[in-house]
C-alpha cells in the first residue's frame, strides 16, 4: 500500500498552477463585489445601507458551510482509502472554515444590532452558526490531543464524519426551535426575493471567497506537506 | 502455516521496518528480537490485525488475514505488554469473562489457573496481585482457550524462575500439539529449535513518504 | 449474542463494584439542581418556567461526566486490545458498554427526575412526559457519548476535550426532550417531541456503535 | 467632498457596516498572513535540513561508518 501514498509532487505542481489563477480571480471578483456592493447597489429600502453587511455575512455563512463539506469529503477520503494528503486537506480547510465562521457571526451580531435592537439575538441561523463554529472548535482541539499525526488525522476525520450527519439535524432542530420561541425572524434575506441589483454584487463576493479558500487552502497544504517532510527528516536526523 | 511477505510497519510518520519475511509452520516457534524501538510489538499487533500494515501481506493457510480477519481472529492468542486484569474482580471473575467470550466451558477456567499455580488466588480481587501473578493470569488465558498461533510480546517480564518454566512448558505443549507461536523477548526464553528474527535487519529508514527522490 | 450479555454484566459489576461513576454522575444531576433555586431565588414562577430547560442541562453534563472513562479504563490495562479481538463485533462490544453505561448511569436519573421537578416548582402535568422524555433520551446521551469517548481515548486532556467534542451534538436532544415537557405543560402535548427523541435514538442506536468501533480501532493503532 | 462623506456614512449607519468588513477583512486577511508566515518558515527549516541531509546521506552510503 506503501506505493499508494500520494505523491506531494504532483500535487505541490498542480498547487502552483492554481494558486496564480485562483488568487488573481479572487481579487478580481472581490474588487468588483466591494464596488457594487459599496456603492454601486441600492440601499434596502427598509434597513437602509445596513444590508450591505449582508455581502460579506452570506457569502461567510456560505463558505463556513462549504468548507466543513469539503473537510468532511476529505475526511471520507482519508478514512476509506487511507490516503494521506486529503487528511492534510481536511487539517487545512479547518482553520479557515473556523475564520469564515466567525466572520458570519460578527458581521450577523452587526447587522443585527440596527436592524432587531440588540448585538446577539437566537435567529436559528445564527443559532446554527454559532453551533457549527463549536464543530470547528472541537475538530482543531481533537487534532492537538494526539502526539502521534496519524492517530490524530485518523479520529479528526471520523468526527468530521459524525459532525457532518448531526449538522442537518441541528440545523432542524434549532429551526425548529427558534420558531417555537419567536415569531419568523422579520428578515428574509438571501431568498428569491432579493433585489436584482444586490444579487450581483453579493454572488461576486461568494465568488471572491471560494476563491481566497481554494488559495488558502492550497498554500496550507503545501505547509502542511513541509511540515510533515520536516517531522520526518528531524525523526530520522535523531535516529540517523 | 503463517507467513509473512514483505511487510512495512508504520508508526507516526516513520518506517519501523521494511521488506520483512518469514514463514512459520504448524509446531514451530519465532523469537523476534532486536533493540528497543526496532518495532518488535509492532510486529505483533501488526500480525494480530491491531496495527494496519504499510504494504506487505500477512498469510494464514495461505489466505490473506484481512479477507476474514474476525475468522482469524478467532485462532490467534495476543499477549501485550499489559495484563487486561480488573482490579476490582477477582482472578476467576476475570479469566472467565475472557472464555465466556471466547465461547469456552467455564470448566477449563480452574485447570489453567492451576496451570500457573493461581488456582489458590482464585476467590482473590486482581487488585491484590503482583506483578508476576498478574502477569501469570495473562498467561492463564493462553492455557484457558485454544488458539494454534501464540502472539507473546515479551511473555516472561516480571516472572520468576519457576513461573519462567511454567510459560516455557506451556509453549512448549502448544507447540506439541501443532501450534504456532511467535515470541518478542529481549530476555533469555527456551525456545527450542525456534527460527530467529532480528528487527534490526530489517529496520527502516528515513520517511514514510516517498516524494520525488529515494527514500534516503 | 451471549457475548454481548458477558460484556454488559461485566461492566454493570464494574460500576457497581466501584461504584465510581455512576454515582458521581446521579450526585452531580441532583447537587447542580439543588443549586439553581440557590442561584435563581425560590419564586415558584421561576423556577417553574426554567425548571424542565435546567433538568435536561444538568442530565446531559451528567451523563457526560460519567462517559470519559467508558473505553479509557480498558484502554489503559490492556483489555481494549482483547476486546476488538474478541469474536464479538467491535460495533456489539460498544452498544454492550453503552447499555451497562445507561443502566447504571441514565435510568437512576431517569428515576430521579421527576423528584427533582417537584422541587423545581414544575406543573405536575409535566411529570410524566418528563420522565418519558428522559426515558428516551438518556440512552441516546450514552451512545452520542460514547463515540466522544472512543474518540478521546488517549487523547491529552480527554475529559475537557470529549465535553467540547459530544455537547454540540447532544443539543438536537436537548431541545426536543425540554421542549416535550413544555409542551405538555403549556403546549398541544408532546406526542411529536417523544416521536423525534424516539427517531434520535434509533438513529444512534445505528449509527453510533459502528462509528464509536471505528474510532476504538484507530486508538489501538 | 459631500459624495465622499455621504458614502462613508453609509446612511448613519456607518458603525455597523464598515466594523463588518473590517471584520471580515481582518480575518481573512490575518488568516492569509499567519499561514503565508507558517509555510514559509516550514519551508525554510526544511530547506536548511534538506542542505544537510544530502552531506549525511553520502556519507552514510559510503563505508560503513
Amino acid at each position: 500500500m506503501l506505493h499508494r501514498f500520494a505523491n506531494p509532487a504532483r500535487f505541490l505542481r498542480i498547487a502552483r498552477w492554481v494558486v496564480p489563477w485562483s488568487a488573481s480571480l479572487g481579487l478580481v471578483s472581490g474588487a468588483a463585489g466591494l464596488y457594487l456592493g459599496l456603492a454601486g447597489s441600492p440601499a434596502d429600502y427598509q434597513q437602509g445601507d445596513t444590508v450591505r453587511i449582508m455581502y460579506v455575512h452570506v457569502p461567510a455563512a456560505w463558505m463556513a458551510l462549504a468548507a466543513y463539506a469539503t473537510m468532511a469529503l476529505a475526511s471520507a477520503v482519508a478514512l476509506i482509502w487511507k490516503h494521506p494528503l486529503a487528511d492534510l486537506i481536511a487539517k487545512s480547510t479547518a482553520p479557515i472554515g473556523a475564520t469564515f465562521t466567525a466572520i458570519a457571526l460578527i458581521t450577523g451580531a452587526l447587522w443585527g444590532q440596527p436592524t432587531w435592537g440588540t448585538w446577539w439575538v437566537w435567529d436559528a441561523r445564527l443559532t446554527s452558526v454559532l453551533i457549527l463554529l463549536f464543530l470547528y472548535v472541537g475538530y482543531l482541539a481533537l487534532w492537538n490531543a494526539f502526539d502521534d499525526p496519524t492517530r490524530a488525522a485518523r479520529a479528526a476525520a471520523v468526527l468530521a464524519l459524525v459532525g457532518v450527519v448531526n449538522l442537518p439535524i441541528i440545523k432542524f432542530s434549532v429551526d425548529w426551535w427558534n420558531t417555537l420561541h419567536q415569531p419568523a425572524s422579520v428578515l428574509k434575506i438571501g431568498g428569491p426575493t432579493i433585489h436584482p441589483a444586490m444579487l450581483t454584487p453579493l454572488l461576486l463576493m461568494a465568488l471572491a471567497f471560494l476563491c481566497y479558500f481554494i488559495t488558502l487552502l492550497l498554500l496550507r497544504v503545501r505547509g502542511e506537506l513541509a511540515a510533515r517532510k520536516l517531522r520526518a527528516l528531524q525523526a530520522a536526523r535523531a535516529e540517523g | 502455516m503463517l507467513e509473512a511477505r514483505d511487510l512495512t510497519c508504520v508508526r507516526a510518520e516513520r518506517v519501523v521496518f521494511a521488506g520483512l519475511g518469514f514463514r512459520l509452520s504448524a509446531g514451530e516457534a519465532l523469537l523476534v528480537t532486536g533493540p528497543n524501538g526496532s518495532g518488535k510489538s509492532s510486529l505483533l499487533r501488526l500480525l494480530a490485525g491491531l496495527l494496519p500494515r504499510a504494504a506487505g501481506q500477512v498469510l494464514w493457510h495461505g489466505t490473506a488475514i484481512d479477507d476474514d480477519l474476525a475468522a482469524y481472529r478467532t485462532g490467534v492468542h495476543y499477549l501485550g505488554h499489559l495484563d487486561a486484569a480488573k482490579p476490582a474482580l477477582t482472578v476467576a471473575q476475570n479469566l472467565a469473562f475472557w472464555a465466556g467470550l471466547h465461547g469456552v466451558a467455564a470448566e477449563r477456567v480452574m485447570p489453567a489457573l492451576a496451570s500457573f499455580g493461581l488456582d489458590g488466588l482464585a476467590s482473590l480481587p486482581a487488585r491484590f496481585l503482583s506483578a508476576g501473578q498478574r502477569r501469570r493470569l495473562a498467561l492463564a488465558r493462553l492455557a484457558a482457550i485454544p488458539a494454534s498461533l501464540w502472539l507473546l510480546d515479551e511473555p516472561t517480564i516480571a516472572l520468576d524462575r519457576e513461573n519462567v518454566r511454567a510459560s516455557e512448558a506451556a509453549i512448549a505443549r502448544h507447540r506439541a500439539q501443532g501450534g504456532l507461536a511467535v515470541v518478542s523477548s529481549n530476555v533469555a526464553i527456551a525456545l527450542p529449535d525456534a527460527h530467529g528474527l532480528d528487527l534490526a535487519d530489517f529496520a527502516g529508514r528515513g520517511i514514510a513518504w516517498p516524494d520525488d527522490e529515494a527514500v534516503p | 449474542m451471549n457475548g454481548f450479555w458477558l460484556v454488559v454484566g461485566r461492566d454493570l459489576a464494574l460500576a457497581r463494584r466501584q461504584g465510581g461513576e455512576s454515582g458521581l454522575a446521579l450526585l452531580f444531576f441532583v447537587l447542580g439542581t439543588v443549586l439553581f433555586p440557590l442561584g435563581i431565588g425560590p419564586e415558584t414562577q421561576m423556577l417553574a418556567r426554567a425548571g424542565a430547560g435546567l433538568l435536561w442541562i444538568m442530565a446531559l453534563l451528567a451523563v457526560l461526566l460519567s462517559l470519559e472513562r467508558l473505553f479509557q479504563t480498558d484502554f489503559e490495562d490492556g483489555s481494549l486490545d482483547l476486546l476488538i479481538m474478541a469474536p464479538l463485533a467491535a460495533s456489539l462490544t460498544v452498544l454492550a458498554k453503552c447499555l451497562a453505561h445507561w443502566l447504571a448511569t441514565g435510568l437512576p436519573m431517569v428515576v430521579t427526575a421527576p423528584l427533582l421537578a417537584i422541587m423545581l416548582a414544575m406543573d405536575p402535568a409535566g411529570l410524566g412526559a418528563l420522565t418519558l422524555a428522559m426515558l428516551l433520551a438518556t440512552p441516546t446521551l450514552s451512545l452520542i457519548g460514547a463515540i466522544g469517548a472512543a474518540l478521546t481515548v488517549g487523547a491529552r486532556r480527554g475529559g475537557v476535550l470529549l465535553t467540547l467534542l459530544v455537547l454540540p451534538l447532544y443539543i438536537p436532544v436537548l431541545i426536543f426532550g425540554a421542549g416535550a415537557v413544555e409542551a405538555s405543560v403549556a403546549g398541544p402535548g408532546a406526542k411529536g417531541h417523544f416521536m423525534i427523541l424516539g427517531a434520535l435514538l434509533l438513529m444512534a442506536a445505528t449509527l453510533a456503535p459502528p462509528a464509536a468501533a471505528a474510532a476504538l480501532r484507530h486508538a489501538l493503532e | 467632498m459631500d459624495g465622499i462623506v455621504g458614502f462613508l456614512s453609509m446612511g448613519g449607519y456607518w458603525p455597523f457596516v464598515w466594523p463588518a468588513y473590517g471584520a471580515a477583512a481582518l480575518g481573512l486577511g490575518g488568516l492569509l498572513a499567519l499561514s503565508i508566515r507558517w509555510l514559509r518558515a516550514n519551508e525554510a527549516a526544511l530547506a536548511r535540513l534538506e542542505r544537510e541531509r544530502p552531506r549525511r546521506s553520502v556519507a552514510r552510503s559510503g563505508p560503513a561508518p
